[in-house]
């Protein structure tokens, strides 16, 4: 939180109210308790969003749906001769505006990781991704610093932290029974703008509360040493066997992660009119890389934990400016179903590579 | 639409090809009048009929699944009804729990002779499914949901 | 693909309820058809051949026939899309006279349905595969299970034939039922005398293998190519040494041995010969009165025996053969009549079955022709026959009509009184049933010329009174209660199928009724053939007939299987099962629910993988309803093709 | 000698013929434990079988086949080797059982409900049993609960504790939880009427995300990596986002599973959305039960749906 940036305020009270008002504009999402998990929902009228407990998945299907619908298509038969068919494409809708409120701090960092690639940073832009920068570019992020860290958290590891400010249009501190929102774009402006200026006295309450918290979390370790350390065990069978062993190479970890941005796309289709979906795809899957020929490059889930480790951690570094794929949320710890924990197998990678 | 909108209600039935297939050709060459909401999917034997097809017309939109094949002892194949039967029954525990009632479903085994069986079996059951009225589909669809019906494209 | 759609008028019988035209404009509209007409008579020669012109016209790949059901006209189709140059399974009909015109009026609904079921069965079609039969070499020699006479009909029809013949029966001699006759209706003829030669002709014919005193322990393999192992009991005799001397049968302790032959009419030994005219004329022991197997002290027989045949440690063998068909001719048994308490309960000796009395008149009987009361060996004067006992009898699970009781009493009442001159027969009967060539003239004769008298009417108890029974029962024309005082009475016992017939059934992989008589392929046109290929029918294992058509069938058995095994080579049907190597993990489950072995596991590559026999698979498809990925599916009818039908359904 | 310690010792003496034994051994957090790959004594250290040994290791099994492995088992665990045994999707042989009395195991859900706002379960500094409670170390102080209030579900209903076909068993076996499973839940849940029920599965059914976890944490999804929710070739569900594709996958596992359901959660635990996914395999093993006396995972016959009886004397097809 800085000192240059304008501050305002809102109390919990009055925050229902206001977020019904911003929905008037978009579609406003935000965490809301969902039997034992907490999901990112379109909020409706009166209801509050839950700022207490950390979302069990990341607010990125908002910019990047689970499964969307590219366009459909259809054969229009010639009335004069029914056997010929014209195809007719119909595009998808525009998106409309969208709020994320109270996105985590780790989760709009996430888009930090998505946007290079979507740009198509790689191919000078020429590949950019239409259908995922319109809604990144309608897509507002009021980040809700955190309170505390959790056991499975790292923020600090990767280059967050739990009040950081990357990637939000508004940072909102909890202090004196609301929010202080520290705004950070044009857009978050706009946001905030029927919103009174927080008094010092919040604001420096929300500087404590931002102190306090980034004080408790444990040192980070340093791992400026595993995108080398990751490539040169790209052949350690016997290494990754024993890292995957109790792995039961689900999708959670990768459906849960703000980071991972991996897609396929299908077409279901009559034969004459359908649609052609993009939808989430996982690098733990066997079916992620299985070829056309039956030949599948990454048969066993060593293969496979060992890419996703790998791709985090050194491959889309050496990519993109040394900027690891991952933001230190912990979902994929805290989710995993069999306790497999990323930040053990960095480090055991790191300590193995020294070794060998 | 498949089905006659306000007339008929979306019926589907999976019949074994040897009895009640045949049960309902002998109905029509007897001239048996019944109702006709019901689309007969033919199948080798009621073992084929994997529970899930059930289950893929109940929550893709049917409004009641009828599936019919030989009576014991006189399968074709020997024993696939006797598979069928218990697979059938079991799916039977499955439907009010998944919020589908349970009376949308049913099994029977009609012989190729009994035409009128056949009659009385479809007239029964388009009855039990009108007194139920047309299912609610499961709310949740943003993605095929486009598919324009094909007829809706000559014109 | 290029789909064409045929819309059948069939004259008036669909037109008239189905806007033909309508529905063919409708499924121009459907995926991949690029051709859609209606027709006024697609099966006849002008339909076939607009359907050929068409493909050729249109360059179809696929065609959909919108007519009468699949089950009649499909090969009709399929034959023409073939000479059109197209595989036949790249066709599809739906059913728009069956399941449409003829069920209902309402044209409205009728055009809208049947345009639905067209598009099921385009939405399927665009999914169908060429398929092409395989070809295997056939064995050339049939199984006849069962030496009765249909059985002996069917075996020396096809050895005569060239066939080779296994024949295959239970007892120690053939000649089933029809051996234990006297005589038969309607011509009153020697049964011995007729079926004796026959009997003789089984045992001397070159192509006959006969296994007597044997039963069907397995059968595995498929049409053409059966493999079958035969249980030889254990006779105690060894055969290759047995003269039928009949010495063994004099000197033998043992006496009182149940006579199977003979119905229990009279006792006899241990080691016996069935009777004078078996087929094969051999002794065999009846482990069960034996002395030297009971008591442990006796082997007169082997003392006595000039030619040393006696084996008391001879244990049962197993045969195997190789088969290209079968014939099921098991016949029937009577039914346990003791049921009835209204006939004793066979607590009065002098209530007699059918067929005991049949041995009681036999010449060769262990009366010797003479017929006398099993209690006091005196001869009957007042006869009492009562029919339908165990047959029409829903009570009893027997609603049946048995078919022949109505004619063997009617000779039986006839032979009494050629027997004995002044005696008197009484018939109770429910209804006479005698349709067949000279039958109804018989049952007039027994009345008018043998003076029996029948009465329409059921009896509704047998007492004893000093030493007669009292018959008593309603004369339901007459309407009055009669009681008859009978010396003697005779059970018109009705059949059922025999026992062990569902456990045969199951071996050979065929159904049964819910009596266990065997299934026919079709009640009017495939009366012999059964639903698994290369196993046919004969006699009254299929339901109870007399002689007459038992012979019948065994000669249309014979010829089912003559024609089968005349060909060098058989097709194999294509739409079988088939494995995706990839996907299968080598769970078992399809290997475990296959009612016909037709699937097991290899090898590959070390991974354990499920195959199917082709030519075993019948192509019910129960493996791949039970396959949980799907590894495994029915060519013709797959998971896809039958999803497309649900969503050509569901989802319009 | 503590349980602990006879089971390491258990692991030890069987390990030299084995290529390693599964048990649990030190998770991410304090609430959790991991599933333990041990292969020498080294391993060893921080085994932990108890409360927090949640994980069925007889899931790993399948994918070890063809060498002999050992697994620690709880009685659930043992009922799920018992099953894959009698569907020989892995030989008897192959595994050694070592049993232990199971006392049940946490549920962190509960946990979080228990903890209520004093933190999140991701919080916890760490757990410590004390007779019937666990005392958890919070950043708000100790928090002292009943440990029936967090134990899982599935132990409540508990009739079969104790490793039933161990080929060693540490310890005193323990009585059942219940003396039968009669699927009160199930009646509870079902009586609800369809038209709560299809709302109650529309609303949980649009958190799933499709990670399949509920599939790949049952030790009995055989088909692995050709599950049918993912193939074209049969294409039974398409990839969009939608509650029908989604429940329509519920009910293939559920379907999958019906007469071969051990009752063991894992499906629902593994989770990360708590979408209460084993209702719908415990409705049909209540059915099955009821159809058939059947529980999978006991005794060997063959699993009813891949048998059958020409007389069904429960089943009444022909009444309506």
């Amino acid at each position: 939180m800085s000192a240059e940036t304008v501050k305002k305020f809102i109390s919990f009270d009055a925050l229902p109210g206001f977020l019904a008002r911003a929905a008037e504009h978009g579609t406003v999402y935000a965490p809301r308790r969902e039997g034992s998990a907490v999901v990112y929902r379109p909020l409706k009228p009166g209801d509050a969003p839950e700022l207490g407990a950390r979302p069990t998945e990341s607010c990125k299907h908002v910019v990047f749906p689970r499964s969307e619908t590219l366009f459909s298509f259809a054969g229009k038969a010639d009335a004069a001769q029914p056997a010929v068919r014209r195809p007719v494409l119909t595009e998808s809708p525009e998106p409309g505006p969208a709020v994320v409120f109270g996105a985590l701090s780790c989760d709009a960092r996430g888009f930090l990781a998505f946007d290079p690639v979507y740009k198509g940073s790689g191919t000078g832009g020429a590949a950019a991704d239409t259908y995922y920068l319109r809604r990144r570019s309608r897509t507002l992020l009021v980040v809700k610093a955190c309170k505390s860290a959790l056991n499975t958290c790292f923020c600090n590891w990767v280059g967050g932290g739990p009040a950081s400010a990357q990637g939000a249009d508004v940072l909102a501190v909890e202090a004196e029974q609301g929010l202080v929102l520290d705004i950070l774009s044009e857009q978050g402006a706009i946001f905030a703008e029927t919103l009174p200026a927080a008094s010092e006295g919040q604001v420096g309450a929300a500087l404590a509360a931002v102190k306090a918290v980034e004080d408790s979390l444990p040192k980070a370790a340093e791992l400026s040493a595993a995108p080398a350390a990751l490539a040169s065990l790209f052949s350690s069978a016997e290494f990754w066997k024993n890292e995957s062993a109790h792995c039961l190479y689900c999708g959670a970890c990768t459906y849960l992660c703000p980071t991972c941005y991996c897609f396929n796309i299908t077409d279901e289709s009559d034969g004459l009119s359908g649609v052609r979906l993009r939808s989430w795809d996982n690098c733990m899957s066997p079916l992620f890389t299985l070829e056309a020929s039956g030949h599948n490059p990454r048969p066993n889930k060593a293969d496979r934990l060992k890419n996703r480790v790998g791709h985090k951690f050194s491959y889309y570094p050496s990519l993109h400016a040394g900027r690891f794929s991952c933001c230190g949320c912990g979902r994929c710890i805290k989710s995993c179903p069999s306790s497999v924990d990323i930040r053990k197998i960095v480090l055991d990678a790191v300590k193995e590579a020294a070794n060998v | 639409m498949s089905v006659l909108e306000g007339k008929e209600l979306r019926i589907v039935g999976f019949l074994c090809n040897w009895c009640s297939y045949g049960g309902a050709d002998t109905a029509g060459v007897g001239r048996f009048t019944q109702p006709t909401d019901l689309r007969i999917i033919r199948v080798p034997c009621s073992g084929r009929i994997n529970p899930l097809f059930v289950m893929k017309a109940l929550i893709g939109g049917a409004d009641g699944v009828l599936v019919s094949g030989c009576h014991p002892r006189d399968c074709h194949y020997a024993e696939g009804n006797y598979y069928a039967r218990r697979r059938l029954e079991v799916l039977k525990g499955l439907l009010p729990v998944l919020g589908i009632n349970p009376s949308r479903f049913e099994y029977t085994w009609v012989s190729a002779s009994e035409g009128q069986r056949w009659q009385h079996v479809v007239e029964t059951f388009t009855a039990r499914i009108h007194a139920l009225g047309p299912a609610q589909a499961f709310a949740g669809t943003t993605g095929p949901a486009n598919h324009n019906r094909a007829d809706a494209m000559v014109s | 693909m290029r789909i064409g759609v045929f819309i059948c008028h069939c004259g008036s019988n669909i037109a008239g309820t189905v806007d033909c035209a309508g529905v063919a404009q409708r499924a121009a509209a459907y995926p991949d058809v690029v051709y859609s007409t209606d027709i006024m008579y697609a099966c006849a020669e002008p339909g076939q051949d607009a359907v050929i012109a068409a493909v050729k016209e249109h360059g179809l790949t696929g065609v959909v026939v919108a007519s009468c059901t699949p089950r009649m006209h499909e090969p009709t189709f399929r034959k023409a899309v073939e000479r059109a140059g197209i595989n036949r399974y790249m066709f599809e009909m739906a059913n728009i006279r069956e399941h449409v015109s003829w069920i209902g009026k309402d044209v409205e609904a009728n055009t809208n349905k049947a345009a639905e079921l067209v598009r099921m069965a385009a939405a399927k079609l665009r999914l169908n595969r060429e398929l092409k039969p395989k070809s295997f070499p056939v064995t050339k020699r049939v199984l006849v299970i069962g030496g009765g006479v249909a059985g002996i009909q069917a075996a020396l029809d096809a050895a005569d034939a060239g066939l080779e013949v296994v024949m295959v029966e239970k007892q120690p001699t053939i000649g089933g039922k029809m051996a234990k006759l006297d005589k038969t209706f309607p011509t009153v003829d020697c049964s011995s005398c007729i079926l004796g030669p026959r009997m003789v002709d089984v045992a001397q014919h070159p192509n006959i293998t006969l296994y007597a005193y044997s039963e069907l322990e397995e059968v595995s393999g498929y049409v053409g190519n059966f493999d079958v192992k035969i249980r030889k009991k254990a006779t105690y005799v060894n055969w290759d040494k047995c003269t039928g001397c009949g010495l063994c049968t004099e000197k033998c302790p043992s006496k009182k041995s149940y006579d199977r032959f003979n119905e229990g009419v009279g006792p006899t030994t241990a080691i016996l010969i069935p009777f004078p005219q078996a087929i094969p004329k051999k002794a065999s022991i009846e482990r069960d009165y034996c002395r030297l197997f009971n008591q442990g002290k006796c082997g007169v027989c082997a003392k006595v025996c000039p030619t040393g045949a006696i084996d008391y440690a001879m244990q049962d063998e197993i045969v195997e053969v190789k088969v290209g068909g079968i014939v099921a001719a098991t016949g029937y048994d009577l039914v346990d009549w003791t049921v009835y308490g209204e006939y004793g309960a066979g607590r009065y000796p002098d209530v007699v079955t059918s067929l005991q009395y049949e041995r009681m008149l036999s010449a060769s009987g262990p009366t010797g022709g003479h017929i006398k009361r099993p209690s006091d060996g005196k001869e009957p004067k007042d006869v009492v026959f009562i029919q339908c006992v165990a047959s029409r009898d829903p009570s009893i699970g027997r609603p049946y009509c048995s078919g022949f009781c109505c004619m063997y009493t009617a000779k039986q009442a006839i032979l009494t009184k050629d027997h004995i001159p002044d005696s008197q027969s009484y018939v109770f009967y429910m209804d006479i049933r005698s349709p067949g060539k000279g039958y109804d003239e018989f049952t007039r004769r027994v009345q008018e010329e043998y003076g029996a008298r029948y009465v329409r009417g059921r009896v509704s108890m047998i007492y004893p009174k000093g030493g007669k029974l009292v018959v008593r029962g309603a004369d339901t024309l007459m309407g009055g209660q009669v009681e008859v005082e009978a010396d003697l009475v005779v059970l018109a016992v009705g059949g059922e199928a025999a026992a062990g017939s569902p456990a045969l059934a199951e071996k050979l992989r065929i159904s049964y009724d819910g009596y266990g008589f065997f299934m026919e392929g079709h009640p009017k046109l495939k009366p012999v053939e059964t639903n698994t290929a290369g196993v046919f029918l004969a006699g009254a294992c299929q339901g109870l007939k007399d002689i007459p058509s038992s012979v019948a069938q065994g000669s249309a058995a014979a010829a089912k299987a003559i024609g089968l095994l005349s060909r060098n080579m058989l097709d194999s049907d294509p739409q079988i099962a088939f494995v995706s190597v990839n996907r299968c993990v080598g769970c078992r489950k399809c290997i475990e629910v296959c009612p016909f072995k037709a699937i097991r596991e290899i090898d590959m590559r070390g991974q354990p993988k499920a195959e199917v026999i082709e030519t075993v698979c019948q192509g019910c498809g129960l493996c791949n309803a039970t396959c949980p990925q799907g590894a495994i599916q029915l060519s013709h009818f797959t998971d896809n093709q039958i999803l497309a039908e649900v969503e050509a359904l569901c989802r319009f | 000698m503590s349980i602990q310690d006879e089971l390491k010792s258990a692991i030890m003496a069987a390990l030299p013929d084995l290529s390693c034994v599964i048990g649990w051994g030190p998770g991410p957090e304090p609430l959790r434990a991991a599933p333990l790959f041990i292969r020498g004594e080294a391993d060893l250290e921080g085994f932990t079988a108890g409360f927090l040994s949640v994980n069925n290791p007889a899931l790993y099994l399948p994918s070890l086949k063809g060498s002999k492995v050992g697994i620690v088992a709880k009685g659930c665990d043992a009922r799920s080797v018992g099953q894959l045994v009698t569907e020989t999707l892995i030989k008897r042989e192959e595994v050694h059982v070592i049993g232990y009395p199971c006392g049940g195991v946490i549920d962190v859900d509960k946990v979080a409900a228990g903890l209520a706002d004093a933190c999140e379960p991701g919080e916890v500094g760490a757990l410590r049993e004390d007779g019937d409670d666990v005392v958890l170390d919070t950043p708000k102080g100790e928090v002292r609960l009943a440990k029936k209030d967090v134990t899982a579900d599935k132990c409540g209903r508990c009739t079969f504790p104790n490793a039933e076909n161990a080929d060693v068993f540490v310890g005193i076996r323990r009585a059942p939880a219940a003396a039968e499973d009669t699927y009160a839940d199930i009646a509870e849940f079902e009586a609800r009427g369809t038209e709560e029920l299809k709302a109650f599965w529309e609303k949980e059914m649009s958190r799933c995300i499709r990670c399949y976890a509920c599939r790949n944490a049952c030790p009995l999804c055989v088909c692995r990596d050709h599950c049918i929710a993912a193939s074209r070739e049969p294409h039974w569900v398409s990839q969009a986002d939608d509650v029908p594709d989604k429940l329509f996958f519920q009910v293939i596992h559920a379907v999958h599973l019906s007469g071969r359901c051990t009752g063991c959660g894992e499906c629902e635990r593994a989770c990360p959305l708590g979408i209460p996914v084993l209702k719908l395999k415990r409705a049909l093993s209540r059915r099955v039960e009821n159809l058939f006396g059947y529980k999978a995972g006991i005794g060997t016959e063959t699993p009813p749906l891949l048998t059958f009886a020409i007389e069904e004397s429960t089943i009444k097809e022909r009444d309506w």
